[in-house]
């Protein structure tokens, strides 16, 4: 019968309607226990980042500001934007020999992509991924970063 | 149906077709005159029924172009590659895309990065790159000192 | 486009949607000649995110050349990747373990999660509905911190490396995914409560922008696009790769073509997206989680085409090798490219609203169609 | 009882002794333009708050909690913001119309204001034609929307104009349909005498299913008159990015703004009084001691508790659904709503020559 059938639709159709508006109310109710809200800069002291978040290269240097890298440039190889540039020197050895030392490692974090190709292509661990996250600054030249810190060596025994 | 059986038949089709060796399917080296005859073939025969064109895109030899069209069969589940060898200077082929109308958006890009001319195409246009931009950026010997970084 | 403009008719309204324009979800530009509010024609013009990825990935390795990759459909990047991956390996006939095998597998069919999750806002934003945004993400959020906690990142992840997977898995991650799991089954009925069901909903969707099987064909469309016309298209189902071919799922098919059938398939994906990983996740096996492969990698003379299932569609590669460290030409066939491809003639009668609600249910992915 | 009419009759007889009859009226013609502006402001400001609030809670948000405590001068701060920024005009645009329809727009539901009955014996203008005064302003904004789409010069703003036109005039009809029920039920267009006639119990509990019928189709037709979500063509940012007002900008822009969160004060104000008794307490029958506890909440916190519940109803719809289509919400209304409140005022003006009603 057509007027059922009417009634039948126009029932059916604000029945759709109060479901979703059931959904809704019961959010709007219970808004503190669902909201899913970060408040980012507020939350910096407990904000937790996961310990292989990618964010930065790092060279870790130990107590006696001493390093891993020995200047292979494997790292700079295996980076697929130039982010990595090594600058070696060569440095004499108690020997009297002379060997090839890095004198400054170049990041230039604007162009690095955090593939984390370089970490695993370093032979020695040099280098690691470290994950602080606010990079911005107000002038582009600090984005190119030297990893090695002044006067550091390279650790004993790493080859 | 089978590698050979595909061959057979194909050459059943054209007798001028050669086949190369290897590859993960097969691949038909097919003349650039009269491709849109082959090609209606292709798609119509039965058996053969190559309804779905998945890829279509163009390869810089630096001496030549070649225009490979990957098709599959969506009832019979075989794959062909279709290469065609164009002229490097005035590369020119007919357009499949009354056949397979994805054709159309695959060609206008040919169109764009490799300069390959296709016939009877009904909008050919420019569709990356801007209106007044010279050049076809995937050859092998572009050079754009401006738009392009250097590692 | 100045002649087309001039080629309609007395009384057809040209518009510009795009580049910039909340319906596109990104920089893709139409230009749509109406005639009041029914569509006549719609034109895409594309390119303005295009980073020529495939010019750049001519100059770079086979281990580098995967995690640009992630960048051209950023919601399925893991895939994307895994499918670079694959065909180094196809190359190479490297032979991946197992356990390796299975991440692949668990991390594909998360991202496809998330993919669908994030359309499922997104189309219903473009509708008109914006509380399911929040809804979606809600859920999306934990997949990208299980991403964050084992991949290191939220997005471009670059997980995958030739030969198997970058790193094992962070020991909470089976966790944490049984968790999601059981988290996402009892919500994805409120997806239902919210948008299914409702009677406007439907009346939006059902019966608007049919798609036949034919043309689905005809304009090379993959993935639910496809698969909601009748296009029996699930690379995992007839090319199976990993251990797809041993896993139990189906094909998720419908016959209508509609804007709702779009829609269904891709949230019967989920459920079918759940499974699977339900069926994995408790055997994973113990071992390596990559084979031995050389520092640099060559590639054997010839062409290598490889296919995976993103979250869109059939994604494939191309590689043209001349036995270098790099490609000599690298070509991505992206599932969007041919899915917009054909919104033009789905969209022809139709009114504007409809025509962002189809443009919608095709889930287009900017960045994947101009890689 | 605490009232607001002892303060109004104390203002206009202190006015009328100490100036000439015509001065006393102009002066009260100004405290009550001044009054009208701040509620308009004050209005504007908690309206949009609390939009961004139920937005926020719905959506698992906690919504704006930076400016002032719990967020409370966000409004206030976005406003300041709105009033410093530049006021464009496109270059195309016919400024004599561009610049003119906001003012329109806003003047019009300043005006609908007049008949509003806001607590006993709190009235601008108890004029005897009060629903037929409002219905008759109110379709005089689509006018103002439409001036707007046209001297945009802009192919969003004109879409999205054309779209308000044809639905506001659609839906006029059944708005006015089901307010025509409670006239006939009250037999007076006077808003006072309406809410009068709800001394004994709202119309909405008095007039059986047929007053339930044309509530819930006033609902319906106000949210599409105010170009409401789901109803929102004229805006649909996801297909017009902003509609009508996309070239709108600053102040231009706030007044459009804040003239739609009027409206829906309006809108809701108007059911509350028709439906729901205005300014009246909620009585329950025989039980005296209820009825007098109700009767110690002063009148405007029962008109206005009404009027905000409907806007939270409103609002509900807004966050909930998807939005229709031209031509669906065009169907909507000639094939459902009108003849469902044809056939209703049929219904309701048998029930009132009967006298089925409480």
């Amino acid at each position: 019968m057509f007027l059922k059938e009417y009634i039948k639709d126009v029932w059916g159709a604000i029945s759709s309607l109060l479901k979703g508006m059931k959904l809704t109310g019961y959010y709007f109710m219970h808004h503190n226990k669902e909201a899913i809200t970060e408040q980012y800069p507020d939350n910096r002291k407990t904000l937790k980042m996961a310990d292989r978040f990618r964010g930065e290269v790092v060279m870790p240097h130990d107590e006696n500001n001493e390093h891993a890298c020995t200047g292979c440039t494997a790292c700079e190889l295996a980076c697929p934007n130039g982010t990595i540039k090594i600058i070696t020197k060569m440095e004499p050895t108690p020997e009297g020999k002379k060997k090839k030392a890095i004198d400054t490692f170049v990041y230039r974090l604007e162009l690095c992509t955090m593939c984390n190709l370089c970490v695993e292509a370093c032979p020695t661990g040099a280098i690691k991924m470290d994950q602080t996250f606010e990079h911005s600054v107000f002038d582009r030249r600090l984005l190119t970063k030297k990893l090695n810190k002044p006067d550091s060596k390279v650790r004993e025994g790493v080859e | 149906m089978t590698r050979e059986e595909l061959q057979a038949a194909l050459t059943e089709l054209q007798s001028s077709l050669t086949f190369e060796e290897g590859g993960e399917w097969l691949n038909i080296n097919a003349p650039a005159e009269n491709f849109h005859e082959l090609a209606l073939k292709l798609r119509h025969t039965s058996g053969l029924d190559f309804d779905y064109l998945f890829c279509q895109t163009c390869v810089d030899w630096k001496t030549h172009l070649t225009m490979v069209y990957h098709l599959t069969s969506m009832t019979h589940r075989h794959n062909i590659v279709v290469k065609i060898k164009l002229d490097r200077n005035n590369p020119e082929v007919t357009t499949v895309c009354d056949i397979w109308r994805t054709a159309e958006f695959h060609e206008r890009e040919v169109y764009e990065l490799f300069g390959v001319n296709f016939l009877n195409h009904p909008d050919l246009r420019k569709l990356i790159l801007p209106d007044d931009w010279i050049g076809y950026p995937l050859r092998k010997d572009y050079d754009d000192p401006v738009n392009m970084i250097k590692l | 486009m100045f002649e087309e403009v001039a080629s309609t008719e007395q009384g057809d309204l040209v518009i510009n949607i795009g580049p910039q324009h909340p319906a596109t979800h990104g920089v893709l530009h139409l230009v749509i000649t109406l005639n009041g509010e029914t569509v006549k024609k719609v034109e895409p013009h594309l390119g303005y995110i295009h980073r020529s990825i495939e010019k750049m990935c001519e100059s770079l390795s086979y281990r580098q050349f995967i995690y640009v990759t992630s960048r051209m459909d950023y919601l399925s990047s893991h895939i994307n990747n895994h499918g670079c991956a694959m065909l180094v390996e196809k190359a190479l006939q490297i032979e991946i373990p197992s356990r390796a095998q299975y991440i692949r597998v668990i991390m594909d069919e998360l991202t496809r999660l998330a993919s669908h999750q994030l359309w499922w806002g997104a189309m219903a934003m473009d509708i008109g509905a914006l509380t399911p945004f929040f809804l979606a993400f809600r859920e999306r959020e934990m997949i990208t911190d299980i991403m964050e906690e084992t991949c290191g990142a939220r997005l471009t992840m670059n997980y995958m490396v030739p030969g198997g997977i970058m790193y094992d898995i962070h020991p909470d991650f089976c966790k944490k995914v049984k968790e999601f799991i059981k988290h996402f089954r009892s919500k994805i009925d409120e997806y239902d409560e919210l948008l299914t069901g409702n009677i406007i909903f439907q009346n939006r969707m059902k019966g608007i922008g049919i798609l036949s099987k034919e043309d689905a064909i005809s304009y090379g469309c993959s993935g639910p696009t496809a698969r909601a016309s009748g296009v029996s298209c699930d690379v995992r189902k007839i090319y199976p790769y990993e251990i797809y071919d041993q896993l139990k799922f189906d094909e998720v098919l419908a016959t209508e073509g509609d804007s709702f059938a779009r829609y269904q398939v891709r949230l019967v994906e989920m459920h079918q997206s759940m499974n699977i990983i339900e069926q994995l996740i408790d055997n994973i096996p113990e071992g390596e989680i990559q084979a031995k492969t050389k520092a640099v990698l060559k590639l054997p003379k010839g062409e290598f085409y490889t296919r995976i299932e993103t979250a869109r569609g059939e994604f494939g590669i191309y590689v043209v090798s001349e036995g270098g460290t790099t490609p000599y030409r690298i070509k991505f066939r992206s599932p969007g490219f041919s899915n917009l491809s054909a919104l033009d003639h789905i969209v022809r009668g139709h009114k504007i609203g409809d025509m962002v609600a189809i443009m919608g249910t095709l889930d287009l992915v900017i960045p994947d169609i101009d890689r | 009882m605490f009232s607001l009419s002892h303060i109004t009759d104390l203002v206009n007889a202190w006015l009328y002794q100490q100036f000439p009859p015509t001065l006393a009226l102009l002066l009260q013609f100004v405290i009550v333009g001044i009054l009208v502006i701040t509620l308009f402001s004050i209005l504007g400001l908690v309206l949009i708050m609390m939009e961004r609030r139920v937005a926020a809670w719905m959506q698992l948000r906690l919504g704006p909690n930076r400016v002032g405590p719990r967020g409370m001068f966000q409004t206030v701060a976005d406003t300041v913001k709105l009033i410093m920024k530049e006021g464009m005009t496109p270059n195309g645009a016919d400024k004599l119309m561009f610049n003119l329809a906001p003012y329109i727009v806003m003047m019009v539901s300043m005006v609908i204001m007049a008949p509003l009955m806001f607590a006993d014996g709190f009235q601008i203008w108890d004029i005897n034609i009060g629903v037929f005064f409002i219905t008759a302003i109110s379709s005089v904004s689509v006018i103002g929307i439409l001036m707007a789409g046209w001297a945009s010069n802009n192919k969003y703003s004109l879409l999205g104009a054309m779209r308000s036109g044809a639905q506001i005039v659609s839906y006029e009809l059944s708005a006015g349909l089901s307010i025509i029920t409670i006239v006939i039920l009250t037999g007076s267009l006077q808003v006072s005498e309406i809410i009068a006639a709800q001394q004994t119990g709202w119309w909405i509990f008095k007039g059986h299913i047929p007053v339930l019928i044309s509530f819930v189709i006033f609902i319906i037709a106000v949210t599409a008159e105010t170009n409401r979500a789901p109803f929102d063509l004229a805006e649909a940012e996801s297909e017009l990015t902003a509609g009508f007002h996309t070239e709108y900008s600053g102040m231009k822009f706030a007044l459009f703004f804040l003239a739609e969160y009027v409206n829906i004060f309006v809108v809701c104000a108007i059911g509350a009084t028709l439906f729901l008794g205005g300014w009246m307490p909620f009585h329950i029958g025989s039980w005296e001691s209820f009825n007098h506890i109700m009767d110690y909440i002063p009148s405007s916190v029962w008109f206005f508790g009404k009027t905000f519940f409907l806007i939270f109803v409103i609002m509900w719809f807004r966050w909930t659904f998807p939005r229709l289509r031209i031509d669906q919400l065009l169907n909507l209304e000639w094939k459902y709503l009108l003849p469902i409140s044809m056939f209703n005022l049929i219904l309701v003006t048998l029930m009132a020559i009967m006298g089925w009603h409480f």
